[in-house]
């Protein structure tokens, strides 16, 4: 399936979303959630200028999406406790309610727009009374006090929006894959196998499972260790290939942790904007996960 | 002429005339109280010279707006009074302002924050826009902490639109998407655990680059 | 109806439209021109719409003034109207039209250029109507090229909001003026008139609350 969305300039993270996903309506048996994760990545990929608090929705977006994404290769997940199954759908149920309200609102901006279209074909009679009249009018300026003007000059005068990035709903559950690593290698045993499930047993949060899982898919990248799936959704089994410590390569391990530092110079995306890499590539097997600062339960929610 | 209508007459007339004259939409309240009638009664009048203007055919329209009366040109004729009115134009609204005036208009009052939320979006420059037109104003502070600043909407906004006041406004319901719409969004960010096989056969077939049997050598 | 009572139903009701919309008597030369008819069949429907309104004991006549034709009200109803007038609850400054004679206030003299550059919006209407209302007035020349019209309050203005002097004006305080409204100040002489968008979105600037249409004489 090849999107053409070369098209609008999406005024935020659901518009995009949206646009992905009603996009593909008409091929609804072939809607899948990983197509509309890559296709959102990559689109944010192609966004070279991002504002700041622009980027901060995106990126919180496409954090939800990778995880709703990653959960599909976690295995085991009809076995996980009721609260986690509940919270996972909690997540996507938000997600989805946010996107409805949005649409919803989007539609009403139409009707606004259809009675402002209306409206406009009128010109209300403004002249006010004839002569005799007019003088009688009292003037407004006599109801304004001097501190109403004050503070008009006050609000024109002021400074034009700050841009705050607000964190407030971000949940401060940070994770990052370097560790996950050596998490990964202190625990896995150096001769026997390890279920992927035991790996991840003393992870207290949903993000760490996610995050050590990414973990583990770097160091069968790197030739550390070797994973077993008998089945689709089977029990993912890792090994350790080499006794001891494998050299780790820094920058593959940068990469994943360090979204900042653009890691891609050998790449051939020339039309980068390597000062504001804010990479989330998907060129590579897995999409690279910046420091993963996840939100699990994003405010406003819909009413 | 019984002395009813008589009275009737004087009211009706006296209505055109302040209409006439006033610079604003004119609350029923006012005329009311000027010209000595039940406000409901007024709002009859208004009703009726209304129709009389539709049924004679005038060029104008007697428009209840923002919660007033006023004379304003007929929509009919706007390609006479375009051409004659060349200051008259309104700014465009771009989609974006456009989108935050209607989740202000429904969810009044709100913080800024929220409207944020629901856009996906940082609303403050769009929200700046809507103030400086006025068609927004502060109404109040939440009482919660933080005590942020709630937004509603202006009579100006009421004007723009054309609307006698805000209960006329569609209900937000009739834009709630409808079945199909929410459907193809829930598959769309349907998890493999769900029930539903179609998407399950979809995934394996395309997620295999991605799963853990690709070669390792793929770096 | 007759091809030819069609086109003078419409040009009835164009007349009728242009003339409610008009902030000025129309003359019947200009109202020919726009409905394509001869001048003295303008003058002949004019004469026909006010003896209606006449027969049909309206709150208001098509009066021909100097200058052209106008709605005005019924001498009739010069009680209700002039109760109406006095009252003056229409009379109110709009946002936007303080916003503007705030900033001329405290930052006079300062070319129209300047206004729009903090506004954000072009405040040509606005200013008209400052200036209308004699709150504003022409100060001088900006010595630097282009010599731009700077402006100031009136006494009037200073009458009405019961101050003694500028001097008197609240102070702004410790308030730090945003760093564009600096630079708007201080390019000062060099911006043209000629309103720059300042504001990003997609407003095309004009001057949003004040902009109801025609022009803005709103007594």
């Amino acid at each position: 399936m090849s999107y053409a969305v070369r098209t609008p300039v999406f005024e935020g993270p659901f518009d995009l979303l949206l646009h992905l996903i009603l996009k593909q309506e008409v091929e609804l048996w072939e809607v899948s959630l990983h197509e509309i994760v890559d296709v959102y990545l990559s689109e944010l990929e192609r966004m070279d200028q991002l504002d700041l608090d622009v980027a901060t929705e995106f990126l919180l977006i496409a954090a939800t999406l990778v995880e709703l994404k990653a959960r599909r290769l976690l295995p085991g997940l009809d076995e996980v406790e009721l609260d986690e199954e509940l919270l996972r759908f909690e997540e996507r149920d938000l997600l989805l309610a946010r996107l409805l309200e949005c649409k919803t609102f989007k539609d009403a901006a139409q009707a606004l727009a259809a009675h402002i279209r209306r409206a406009d074909r009128s010109v209300p009679r403004t002249v006010g009374p004839e002569e005799p009249y007019r003088w009688m009018v009292p003037d407004p300026l006599e109801r304004v006090k001097p501190d109403a003007l004050r503070a008009a000059a006050l609000r024109a005068m002021a400074a034009p929006p700050v841009v705050v990035v607000d964190t407030d709903h971000v949940a401060p559950v940070r994770a990052s894959v370097r560790e996950a690593v050596e998490s990964v290698l202190r625990l896995l045993p150096a001769s026997e196998p390890m279920s992927f499930r035991a790996l991840v047993s003393g992870a207290p949060h949903r993000l760490e499972v996610i995050v050590r899982f990414l973990a583990v898919l770097e160091l069968y990248k790197q030739g550390v260790v070797d994973l077993l799936q008998f089945t689709n959704f089977g029990e993912l089994t890792v090994r350790r290939l080499h006794d001891g410590e494998t050299a780790l390569d820094a920058a593959s391990l940068a990469d994943w942790d360090d979204p900042a530092i653009p890691v891609d110079a050998d790449d051939d995306r020339d039309d980068r904007d390597d000062r504001e890499a804010i990479d989330l590539g998907i060129d590579d097997d897995l999409p690279e996960v910046p420091e993963v600062v996840l939100e699990p339960a994003p405010q406003g929610q819909p009413a | 002429m019984t002395e009813q209508t008589a009275t009737d007459l004087v009211a009706r007339r006296a209505i055109e005339a302040m209409v006439l004259a006033s610079t604003e939409p004119v609350e029923a309240r006012l005329l009311a109280q000027l010209v000595e009638l039940p406000v409901t009664r007024v709002e009859e009048l208004c009703d009726e010279l209304a129709r009389e203007y539709e049924d004679t055919e005038r060029g104008f329209v007697l428009a209840h707006v923002a919660g007033g009366y006023r004379f304003q040109t007929h929509p009919d004729l706007a390609p006479y009074v375009e051409r004659f009115v060349l200051d008259g134009q309104h700014a465009r609204m771009s989609p974006a302002a456009l989108e935050t005036l209607a989740i202000v208009a429904y969810k009044q009052p709100i913080s800024r924050g929220q409207m944020s939320a629901i856009r996906g979006v940082n609303v403050e420059a769009t929200l700046t826009t809507l103030l400086q037109r006025g068609y927004v104003h502060e109404v109040g502070r939440d009482p919660g902490p933080g005590a942020a600043v709630l937004y509603g909407t202006t009579r100006e906004f009421l004007e723009r639109l054309g609307l006698p006041s805000l209960d006329a406004l569609p209900p937000l319901g009739d834009f709630v998407p409808d079945a199909s719409v929410v459907e193809a969004l829930e598959r769309g960010l349907r998890v493999s655990d769900d029930p539903t096989p179609v998407d399950e056969s979809a995934d394996d077939g395309s997620d295999a680059p991605d799963s853990s049997h690709s070669s390792p050598s793929s770096d």
